[in-house]
């Protein structure tokens, strides 16, 4: 009976999850795209939740749904036309249908396969073996700081980069009209609340769902937040600052790393005593970055947003 | 438990499909875009479905902590994009408003 | 000393940060860390040379649980490759961006393209290489978008769509390799794979991904407009290094790891489309109008070659024939590599001068610049395949395997592929070499012709002549040193 | 003991119901969110997968006895909120 | 006894998440079904809240719970006059 009705659910949750993301890419209208793309991360965010994937479905919450939500809702005023269209032929149509008909038997083949091989020994054993010595005790954040700690590095690296770009990019545009009182009413009590939010996350990674990654996104959407209530609160951002918290929080983390080398031989082999506290170092420059990041990839395009950043580069250049 | 696992790995093999068709029949950058984040959450299902050990088992960490890699690189990656995608954008307004004085 | 491996990648990683937050030194930062990088390189070569293949666990954890770096023969002899190129570039390009602000632009996204190649090519982990690849594709697109003029922007985020494309299909390979053996370490994946379903169809994807990334004909429609508009340094860095990584990787993955997936049948395929891209790629090269162009599409023609000995590798015994072709293959990428950044650079150079890089007005080119038109006649030498170079040793080798491997008809396409190569090299220095204005704005000559003259020259001489240690460092470590 | 897990076991089908009622509610919503016509039209049904996912959520916690979807839902919540702002507000700058 | 409080309670406010989508869906017009929606599922949400409150015998989840239950309280409020300020515009620069 509970078999029956779990399978209910999932296929419930798997047909809405397929309904939505075919309508996000076969949709006319770039605004209605968005809108079920959007919706798509809410789903997503629950779909981790029932596959016993917490920290996911935080990040996919706060991420998928919000962060990038709102990066692609600021885009669309960007585009002269909101209509999509294709410009593929008939036969291109076909020829790109058939293809990933195609790739779709021979992937659920492979998977069908795939999940009835499972003799090989799963990473999960030698995980929860070495969670004890790790410094912390949530698993995930283990495999993502201590295990697999340089995946990270190099992942806020890649983050450093599209930053960067978005900076280097980035291109006069209007602000925004004013927003309603009410608006702005909540954001005064929705803003705090974020941030606290998000410092609770920060602290609770070590033993539950939550840390780095999900805290940074917090504090960037609260920061996103403030940008939609105050749509010119940016001229009072200061930009350079947050360059630099987002390249020091990065540097910690190599230093961390490098520290360690060291002391124990090997790149960001954490001497066990000191793990959990190292971790939560390098957690909260992590945080620090991450927050950075988005909001700047967010607001990057502001007109004095430009101005400032290069001011500060050309400025300097100039003096020497 | 391994019905579960094959239904949520399908759904992503079938997500995947879906985002990589409307990657390959869009050529505007919006859209694209979309079915390109839409194609890696199908990755990431698939990831996510292997790990899962039943409702009393406890899943894989390690599936998790990639695809939370994987969701900060893809995010990144959309916010890099639509900066390059509004740079052209600005660009062409701007030849096309100095050939509209050329004209003139 | 093994932390060199670790140096490596850390220091223009460090680098990096420290540029962007101090701008004003960024090139003298960039200098110092690309070279500290160069020494890094040699001293890893040196080590894997003496004693051979070494691994590093990241934090100390067994492969596996953790991820581990690894240099072989292979990434050592490409990592000092890839850092002699850099260094080359990074000092060509300390003169070539005038503008100051655009200069602190490149600088962080230029150490960032370093720190990608080297952690890329050290890399023993399927999702480390995952993460690493969009790490390279993101700094490789934003420094094309560097030119910022349209052509490059509509060449960034087609390379950037096209890009992200190709490592979420790598990554749905990597997905069902994890589903069907749960390990993500090379070393550890090569003793357990086996030839089934799953395997195939992930190498499949996983091999997909790469050649979007690699530009084997017909995937390579992305690279010359991206090659062709970015500037100069990082046309370099692109067609000598960025796309012959992506190679790299698939090598690693067909010999090392899938060697019993990989079946005679699809590595024919592949060599046809390298085949193809060959000759494709050198006619394109031949009616390109703009020198970069020619380059942009000279360089599909030469990743063509390295796809050749793939159906050759699989079908020679083990033992002397396979090494010697393997020796070639990798005789080839290096001094494709060398030569193509060379000739970026000149090109750069040229196009400075001029204002323009359009072939038929290049005339007077030759004697207003004679050292830069002397380094792309040297690096056309190594692209057509003359002695000395060492592509000369590798296309006498490729047709050599061929005879061995009972596969006479790539040599065919070996000889028509050099005679147009020959032809597009030549009705360059014709133009440069004919009647016409030298006018030109003044250069700062040594420091942007040496560094293009040093590359010209290592794929030209070096190359050709020292072959014999990399046969000796092929044959004593092996090439299928992953585990 | 055995009456326990039989009331949990009860207790587990009528949530399971639960979640395949709220799942078919956010069903009914996407049709309106499918159909449109106007925009604020889509907006309610991601309002409703909101308001429903956070319901969603708690069930899940219960059932597969993992609190942390509490944080989850917390989050949830307080994000649809900034979805919302965000997607009203785009169109602002539009017109 | 408890439990079949709290799944009582818990259909209670299916009842009005049901209704609530049935609303979005056949109502005739946005600002009907934006209202329709708003209060049926601010209903359905309180129930579901107190179903999972008196199932969950922590203190702090419970005090979580209500945190979760007042902010989707106020966002709804916010998120739909949001919505039907967005509309009412919409509607205006069609005229």
């Amino acid at each position: 009976m509970i078999e029956i009705l779990w399978f209910l659910v999932d296929s419930m949750l798997v047909l809405l999850l397929l309904a939505l993301a075919w309508t996000t890419c076969s949709s006319r209208d770039v605004m209605r795209a968005v809108t079920l793309f959007i919706a798509m991360g809410l789903l997503l965010a629950i779909i981790w939740a029932r596959l016993k994937a917490p920290d996911l479905a935080l990040a996919e919450a706060i991420i998928g749904a919000g962060v990038s939500g709102a990066l692609l809702l600021s885009a669309i005023s960007d585009y002269p036309s909101t209509a999509i269209t294709s410009h593929r032929s008939p036969l291109m149509h076909g020829i790109i249908n058939t293809f990933t008909l195609a790739l779709t038997i021979l992937m659920s083949w492979a998977v069908w396969h795939g999940l009835n091989m499972s003799d090989g020994v799963r990473l999960s054993e030698q995980v929860s073996s070495q969670i004890p010595v790790s410094g912390v005790s949530n698993p995930v954040t283990a495999v993502l700081l201590n295990f697999r700690a340089y995946d990270t590095l190099l992942e806020l690296a890649v983050v450093l980069t599209a930053v960067l770009a978005v900076l280097i990019l980035n291109d006069k545009r209007a602000d925004s009209a004013a927003s309603s009182p009410l608006l702005r009413g909540m954001t005064r009590w929705l803003v705090p609340l974020l941030v606290v939010t998000s410092g609770y996350l920060l602290w609770v990674g070590a033993h539950a769902p939550g840390g780095a990654f999900q805290a940074g996104a917090m504090l960037a959407a609260a920061m996103i937040l403030l940008q939609l209530a105050y749509p010119s609160i940016h001229r009072g951002f200061n930009l350079y600052l947050l360059r630099v918290l987002l390249v020091a929080g990065i540097f910690t983390f190599v230093l961390v790393g490098l520290w360690m080398m060291s002391a124990n031989d090997d790149f960001l082999a954490y001497t066990p005593a000191w793990a959990g506290t190292l971790i939560l170092i390098i957690e909260t420059a992590a945080t620090i970055s991450i927050a950075a990041a988005l909001t700047l990839a967010y607001i990057g395009g502001r007109p004095t947003g430009w101005e400032t950043g290069d001011h500060v580069i050309t400025g300097k250049e100039d003096a020497g | 438990m391994i019905s579960t696992q094959l239904l949520y790995s399908l759904a992503g093999v079938g997500l995947f499909a879906i985002g990589l068709r409307a990657t390959l029949l869009h050529h505007l950058l919006l859209p694209r875009l979309l079915a390109l984040n839409v194609c890696g959450a199908g990755v990431f299902l698939i990831f996510i479905a292997v790990a899962y050990a039943g409702i009393e088992g406890m899943a894989d960490p390690v599936p998790h902590a990639l695809v939370l890699t994987g969701i900060v690189v893809a995010v990144s990656a959309t916010a890099m994009a639509l900066a390059l995608g509004r740079r052209l954008e600005s660009k062409e307004s701007e030849t096309m408003k100095s050939e509209a004085m050329k004209d003139e | 000393m093994s932390n060199a491996i670790i140096w490596v990648i850390m220091v223009p990683f460090l680098g990096s940060l420290v540029s962007i937050i101090w701008s004003r030194y960024a090139s003298l930062i960039a200098i110092i860390s690309n070279l500290a990088a160069l020494i890094a390189s040699t001293v890893i070569l040196t080590q894997v040379y003496q004693s051979g293949p070494f691994i590093h666990e990241l934090g100390g954890w067994q492969a596996g649980l953790g991820i581990s770096l690894r240099a072989d023969a292979l990434s050592s002899i490409l990592l000092v490759m890839s850092m002699t190129v850099i260094s080359a570039a990074t000092f060509y390009a300390s003169t070539y961006f005038t503008d100051a602000a655009k200069r602190a632009r490149f600088w962080p996204l230029w150490l960032m393209l370093t720190v990608a190649l080297n952690a890329l090519l050290l890399s023993g982990d399927l999702f480390n290489l995952y993460v690493t690849l969009e790490l390279l594709g993101l700094s490789a697109v934003a420094l094309t978008a560097l030119s910022d003029n349209r052509a490059a922007l509509q060449a960034a985020i087609r390379y950037l769509s096209i890009g992200l494309l190709g490592s979420l299909v790598f990554l749905a390979g990597v997905a069902l390799v994890y589903a069907g053996y749960g390990t993500l370490d090379l070393a550890a994946l090569a003793k357990v794979v086996q030839a089934n379903p799953l395997s195939q169809v992930a190498f499949g994807l996983m091999t997909a991904g790469l050649l979007i990334k690699s530009a084997l004909f017909p995937l390579h429609f992305w690279l010359p407009s991206a090659h062709a508009s970015a500037p100069a340094p990082v046309s370099a860095a692109l067609s000598a290094l960025v796309v012959k990584v992506a190679v790299y990787i698939l090598l690693r993955l067909w010999i090392d790891v899938f060697d019993l997936v990989l079946t005679p049948a699809s590595a024919m395929l592949l060599g046809t489309l390298g085949a193809i891209a060959v000759i494709w790629g050198s006619w394109q090269a031949l009616q390109a109008q703009r020198l970069k162009l020619m380059a942009a599409y000279s360089t599909v023609a030469q990743i063509g070659y390295l796809f050749i000995f793939l159906p050759l590798i699989v079908v020679l015994p083990e033992g002397t024939l396979q090494d010697a072709a393997f020796t070639a293959l990798l005789l080839m990428a290096l001094t494709h590599g060398f030569a193509k950044s060379a000739f970026f650079l000149s090109a750069g150079v040229i196009q400075q001068y001029c204002g323009h890089d359009r072939i038929a007005e290049l005339g007077g080119t030759a004697r207003a610049l004679p050292l830069t038109i002397f380094v792309i006649a040297l690096s056309g030498v190594a692209l057509i395949g003359l002695p000395p170079s060492g592509s000369f040793l590798g296309k006498w080798y490729l047709i050599s395997s061929s005879f061995h491997a009972g596969q006479w008809w790539w040599i065919p396409v070996i000889v028509v592929g050099s005679i147009l190569a020959t032809a597009y090299v030549f009705r360059i220095l014709g133009h440069a070499f004919g009647p016409g204005e030298s006018i030109g704005r003044v250069l700062n000559w040594g420091r942007e012709e040496i560094p293009a003259l040093m590359l010209a020259l290592i794929a030209t001489l070096i190359l050709g002549f020292g072959s014999a240690e990399l046969w000796d460092l092929v044959a004593q470590h092996g090439d299928t040193t992953g585990n | 003991m055995i009456s326990a897990s039989a009331s949990t076991s009860i207790l587990t089908i009528a949530l399971l119901f639960a979640l395949i009622i709220l799942l078919l509610s956010l069903f009914i919503g996407l049709i309106r969110a499918w159909l449109g016509p106007s925009v604020e039209d889509r907006f309610s049904a991601v309002l409703l997968i909101g308001t429903g996912g956070v319901a969603i959520l708690m069930i899940l916690a219960i059932v597969l006895q993992i609190p942390a979807l509490y944080d989850v839902a917390l989050v949830l919540a307080l994000l649809a909120v900034v979805g919302t702002v965000a997607l009203t507000q785009s169109e602002t700058t539009h017109d | 006894m408890i439990d079949s409080l709290a799944v009582l309670a818990v259909f209670f406010g299916l009842f009005f998440f049901l209704s609530g989508s049935i609303g979005l869906l056949r109502l005739p017009d946005v600002f009907s079904r934006l209202h329709a929606l708003a209060k049926a599922d601010n209903i359905g949400l309180a129930f579901v809240t107190l179903g999972i409150i008196l199932l969950e015998p922590s203190l702090l989840n419970d005090i979580k719970l209500v945190i979760i239950w007042l902010l989707i309280m106020a966002a709804s409020a916010v998120s739909s006059h949001l919505v039907a300020r967005r509309a009412l515009r919409g509607e205006r620069d069609d005229d």
